[in-house]
């Protein structure tokens, strides 16, 4: 009981944070999926140099730890901001930091997420779509997408929870999300009430997964008809 | 080439009306030493005897930034922060690495957390090591984790050190107790908000544990290497702070008693 | 209207297509026929920009170049311009009977919805489907896929439409259907190039057919001309193989 | 600021002994729950009644609770349970194995969606096919629609090991000393931590890319069948550039097994 | 030796078969014809267990029980007993031609390896397709896909093999490939149930006719009966039809 109540409690003070870690992933799924995308279509053209630039890009940043990621980012971009451009980026916000880092460290997972899924999707389909007299861009987004999403889906939604999760990136420097919250409070306690915290903690992001899985469950359920899979 | 730097070391020295600013990184997970406060502003006794500092010196104005233990050691190295608080203890390697005042900034009091039926056996460093006592791993980046360190070093036998990242107080007190391990190196505020105090998360362990003070450990803020003169400026104000009482004074308020009157004692 | 010249195209430094040349005048109705493995997908897929030719030149529409120097711009030209039914349906798995036809409408041409979706009920129905209009490719039999890919290309009312063998799927009973409708399409002046094995089709429907063999055009001609007096030894061979198995 | 390069060789010999540790967490959570996962995945696949539920549950809060959370459980409070079972000698496990088990529960979980999504690219002709030479379903699955479905789950899986091999840190709190923690205990004694992260990072470099190419490598074996005897050329990104020269007719050959009908097109005469 | 009796199968609420019996002796090649979407292959599914029908009795092998009773052990036994050529040819697209066949001899059949390979290349042999056993599925034409697909299943030596329109995915000219290979079968005295548009096929080679629409048999009899003296009045137009466009 007295436990209950102060996870109740507990929960109080984390859900305001919660506006941190949404901005915050939001930010990062939305740049970083873009990325991802262009990191994916780079792999498959024909220009080898965009090519291998992608395939170390993704190698580099799918072997690098978060905190390393967020320290590059932190103090090696202004760094190389004032020395290339001039341009004195040490006073902007934190979080600014912590979305580029995010995004750089989604895009690499994200962009093979979406490789593997455009590979499962049968090149009769872009042929049919061009021949309609849609352009390249309109076949893609409007035919291939959608089927490599449903593919892409699961493993969508494994990169953002776990980018939801990056709560130890964002605090490193500072800036207070769900997790960063959760570790002041604790803290604050005099290191006291952590198992509580934590609950409260999970309790929320279980919650952000449950609505998650839901979402995928949904758009798998729509799609199906349209698909003979070993399930059907 | 590091633009803040120099500006703060040149405008300093110019000493003109306009104050210096100087970031000073706190870490925001250091209760009560150095905490993020219901305001969000920086709070506890390293950060306060800071500020008492900074009133003292009209050339710089402090500017206070929280922030994880890894980025205030990180930035103060790099000069993103000029100056980092965070219970740091002295050795010698790390004056390598940064730039340590003279002057300490405040008292530490460090000790073992024990069984109360154990307190002899393993209440010091001397009677954990003779018995073979089992102590709690220690975060490495945790100054107190040096102490042990450096104990090893001159004493036989010496104390299994084990390391691990920083854990769960309240946790760490339940494997004391239930003999997990024989002791738990641990400030004395945390002790008592955790096990002495009513509502605190170990209540339930009163009389069963016990704190025994080793000693006062000196605790000194960090400096770049470049920050000489910022240096030697901390350094005549804090003596000012603590000649004054003031100090003393802040002790008691946020470690509940009088700190630097730890340092006449041996440590155990 | 649609001229090709000297069109090649290699995999891997096989020559494939040796230079083929085409005339197609409005109206017409050609056949391409000949053995498997002698190119004609290929031809097709290079004349509608589907692949990148090597070598060759195209007139159609606004477009007079080699296909080498083909801007995108005008390869969406030519793209606007022809329908394609292929060889294996390849309907839009994610879009209904419907749906598949409209896409075009809607989105390359941008005829409003409700209009497209009219020309596409319309064409569904001319290829007998009205009552699939809302199922998955999936849900369909391979013969009403495939009229779903006919209905799709017709309703794009292009200068041309290429077939690559659009009945080899269809059972025969249906094939008398999907025959009829182009030649509807041919009487109403539908200019059509058809990759066929339906000797009939050639023969009654065409007014012109090749007859392709290892990258070449063998011969050409009147479909009288081909099935009647062919030329050539080769064109006379495959014939004879041909109508001994239907 | 310089960095210490003294002390980054130093860090470099002595975090060294960090990666066989690192290695065998990921090692033993990938033996177990690559087929776990598998499992998992079949259960929601084919909705066996009762035990999707659980699995769905599992995985959401799996997924849902930060690694730290489950630590706690694992780590802290198992053993004080334990201990009241089977005394004092709960509290000498050796702690990689409460490693190994946090781990191993997080991979499940991420696992299971890799296969769900994976499995579900194979064609349904591929299991009517086996069952009409008479083969099991189990047969058919181990020897037909995994092989097809590792093609598409390998990309995944290697993004689930790199992302287990950087969380393994997490593991120090544990006092499991990886090469991070080693790393870290090393600057904690001069405060060079930027010069011990570089270091752990290169090493997660060389790590990770071995993965990599390890996996790639499987991908590639996996997809043996999809290539022609000759080498082709890459497509084109087709989105975006209008041309695409070599749409190559393997690529779509590679589909003939997915499309529910047959499709005509194929490679005739030698190749 | 296998006998179906009131097979019937829905799809959301719509009968598709509503009650086929068959019945099929040893030596027998049966010829299922019938207009598109009238059930043919919904049939053969059902027969062979593929899908579970609504209702029906079965009585084959040591099975003599309604559909719905099937144990896993009667479905298993059932399918040991079947061959099934797909239309799509269904190859496992991860092995090769020679794996095809083993891959059910080995697995299903317990053989040991060195038997299953020879009698997987006796099988290839019959197909005339030695030459191309360790070709992938995505390396053979559709001809020499399906002659795979038949040697797989004929490796089997079931008791009955099913043929789902084995060749109207191919080329006319591949046709002849696959309709000699199963006229040698038929000759060696095989059974076989064969689902086609081949009408040549169902006339010369079969000794049984059945003729389905709209999920009924209209009629069935021997290929003289059926083609040149139809009693039903649907069957008189589907031969029409179809004979048409040949
Ligand atoms: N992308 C490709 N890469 C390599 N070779 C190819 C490619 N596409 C086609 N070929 C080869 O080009 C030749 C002609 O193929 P094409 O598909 O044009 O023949 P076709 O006349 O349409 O045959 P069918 O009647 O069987 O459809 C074949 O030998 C084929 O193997
Ligand atoms: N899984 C399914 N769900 C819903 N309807 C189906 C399904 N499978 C088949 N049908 C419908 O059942 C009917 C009979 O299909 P079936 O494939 O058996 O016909 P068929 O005689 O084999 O035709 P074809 O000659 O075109 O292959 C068709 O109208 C089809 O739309
Ligand atoms: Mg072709
Ligand atoms: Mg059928």
């Amino acid at each position: 009981m007295e436990n209950i109540k102060l996870i109740i409690n507990f929960l109080g003070q984390l859900l305001p944070a919660i506006n941190i870690t949404l901005i915050v992933s939001v930010s990062s799924i939305v740049l970083g999926s873009l990325l991802g995308l262009g990191l994916a279509a780079a792999k498959q053209s024909e220009s080898a140099i965009l090519r291998v630039f992608a395939s170390i890009y993704v190698s580099v940043i799918r072997a690098t730890p978060s905190i390393i990621m967020i320290f590059v980012v932190y103090y090696g971009m202004p760094l190389f901001f004032s020395a290339w451009f001039h341009i004195n980026i040490e006073g902007w916000n934190r979080m600014y930091f912590v979305i580029i880092a995010l995004t750089l460290l989604f895009s690499a997972p994200v962009s093979e997420i979406m490789r593997s899924a455009y590979g499962s999707v049968s090149k009769g389909q872009t042929e049919a779509g061009l021949m309609v007299g849609m352009t390249p861009f309109q076949t893609f987004y409007r035919i291939v997408l959608p089927q490599a999403f449903v593919v892409a889906l699961p493993n969508f939604a494994n990169s953002v929870i776990n980018l939801m999760k990056e709560g130890a990136l964002t605090f490193t420097i500072g800036v207070v999300d769900m997790v960063a919250k959760a570790q002041m409070i604790v803290a604050n306690n005099s290191g006291g009430y952590a198992w509580q915290t934590y609950c409260a903690l999970a309790l929320i992001y279980w919650v952000i997964s449950l609505a998650i899985d839901k979402g995928v469950t949904l758009v798998e359920k729509s799609y199906q008809a349209k698909r003979k899979t070993i399930a059907a | 080439g590091n633009h803040g730097s120099n500006k703060a070391q040149s405008s300093g020295k110019a000493s003109s009306n306009k104050p210096t600013v100087i970031k000073v990184a706190y870490a925001t997970t250091n209760f009560p030493i150095t905490y993020q406060n219901s305001k969000k502003q920086g709070d506890g006794y390293d950060v306060a005897v800071m500020r008492e500092v900074d009133k003292l010196l009209p050339q710089y104005k402090f500017d206070y930034v929280g922030t994880s233990d890894d980025d205030v050691l990180i930035g103060v190295k790099s000069d993103k922060y000029q100056v980092g608080v965070k219970n740091v203890f002295y050795t010698a390697d790390r004056a390598k690495t940064y730039l340590y005042p003279k002057n300490y900034l405040g008292v530490s009091d460090s000790g073992f957390v024990v069984r109360t039926k154990d307190k002899d056996k393993f209440g010091g460093l001397a009677k954990l090591a003779n018995n073979k006592g089992k102590l709690v791993p220690i975060a490495p980046q945790n100054g107190q984790y040096a102490v042990i360190a450096d104990y090893n070093k001159t004493h036989n036998p010496k104390i299994d050190l084990g390391s691990a990242d920083t854990f769960v107080v309240s946790d760490a007190l339940k494997w004391v107790n239930e003999g997990r391990y024989d002791a738990f190196f641990a400030i004395r505020p945390m002790y008592e908000a955790n096990v002495e105090k009513k509502n605190g998360a170990n209540a339930d362990l009163k009389g069963k544990l016990t704190y025994v003070t080793l000693g006062g450990i000196k605790t000194y803020p960090l400096f770049n290497k470049d920050q000489k003169a910022l240096a030697a400026a901390y350094d005549k104000a804090i003596k000012k702070v603590i000649d004054s009482g003031k100090a003393a004074q802040l002790s008691e308020k946020y470690f509940g008693q009088d700190n630097f009157k730890l340092l006449n004692k041996p440590f155990k | 209207m649609l001229k090709i010249e000297g069109l090649r195209k290699s995999y891997d430094g096989n020559e494939i297509l040796k230079g083929i040349s085409v005339d197609v005048s409005k109206g017409d109705v050609i056949s391409i026929i000949g053995p498997s493995g002698s190119g004609k997908t290929t031809l097709l897929r290079n004349m509608t920009t589907l692949e990148q030719a090597d070598g060759g030149h195209i007139q159609f529409a606004d477009v007079d170049k080699d296909f080498q120097k083909l801007s995108s711009k005008d390869i969406q030209t030519i793209r606007r311009n022809v329908g394609f039914v292929f060889q294996n349906y390849n309907l839009f798995n994610n879009k209904t009977a419907l749906q598949n036809i409209t896409e075009g409408l809607i989105v390359a041409r941008k005829v409003n919805k409700s209009e497209a979706k009219k020309i596409a009920l319309e064409a569904l129905e001319r290829v007998g489907l009205s009552d699939r209009q809302n199922h998955y490719p999936s849900q369909l039999s391979g013969g009403q896929q495939q009229r779903v890919g006919i209905a799709r290309a017709v309703a794009l009312n292009p200068k041309v439409i290429f077939f690559d063998e659009p009945t080899s799927a269809l059972d025969p009973e249906l094939v008398g259907e999907v025959l009829k409708v182009m030649r509807d399409l041919a009487e109403s002046g539908t200019t059509m190039v058809v990759v066929t094995h339906q000797m009939n089709f050639a023969r009654n429907v065409s007014n012109k057919v090749i007859f392709m063999a290892d990258g070449h055009i063998v011969e050409q001609g009147s479909p009288e001309s081909i099935f009647e007096h062919p030329s050539e030894k080769r064109t006379q061979e495959f014939l004879t193989d041909i109508l001994a198995n239907v | 600021m310089s960095l210490n390069t003294d002390f980054m060789v130093k860090v470099a010999h002595t975090a060294i002994q960090g990666v066989p540790v690192t290695l065998q967490i990921v090692l033993v959570a990938l033996l177990i729950s690559l087929p776990v996962g598998c499992l998992f995945a079949l259960i929601r696949i084919y909705r066996i009644k009762g035990l999707e539920q659980i699995v769905k549950l599992y995985v959401s809060f799996v997924r849902g609770t930060p690694i730290i959370a489950q630590i706690l459980i694992v780590y802290s409070a198992f053993p004080s349970l334990l201990n009241m079972i089977i005394g004092k000698a709960a509290f000498s496990i050796n702690p990689i194995y409460y490693a190994y088990i946090v781990f191993t529960l997080n991979s499940i979980a991420t696992l299971t969606e890799v296969f769900r999504s994976a499995l579900q690219t194979v064609d349904k002709g591929q299991l009517e096919a086996g069952l009409m030479v008479g083969m099991r379903p189990r047969q058919i699955f181990w020897r037909i629609i995994l092989p097809q479905a590792l093609i598409s789950a390998l990309p995944n899986i290697t993004n689930a090991t790199l992302y287990l091999m950087k969380n393994s840190s997490l593991a120090f709190i544990m006092s499991v000393k990886d090469i991070t923690a080693i790393a870290k205990t090393e600057a904690a004694f001069n405060y060079n931590f930027l010069e011990a992260y570089l270091v752990v990072w290169v090493y997660y470099l060389i790590i990770c890319y071995s993965a990599e190419v390890i996996f790639y490598l499987l991908e590639r074996y996996f997809s043996k069948y999809r290539r022609s005897t000759k080498k082709t050329t890459y497509f084109n990104w087709q989105p975006f550039s209008i041309k695409q020269p070599n749409v190559s007719a393997e690529a779509e050959l590679t589909e003939s097994g997915r499309g529910d009908h047959a499709q005509n097109r194929r490679i005739k005469k030698k190749l």
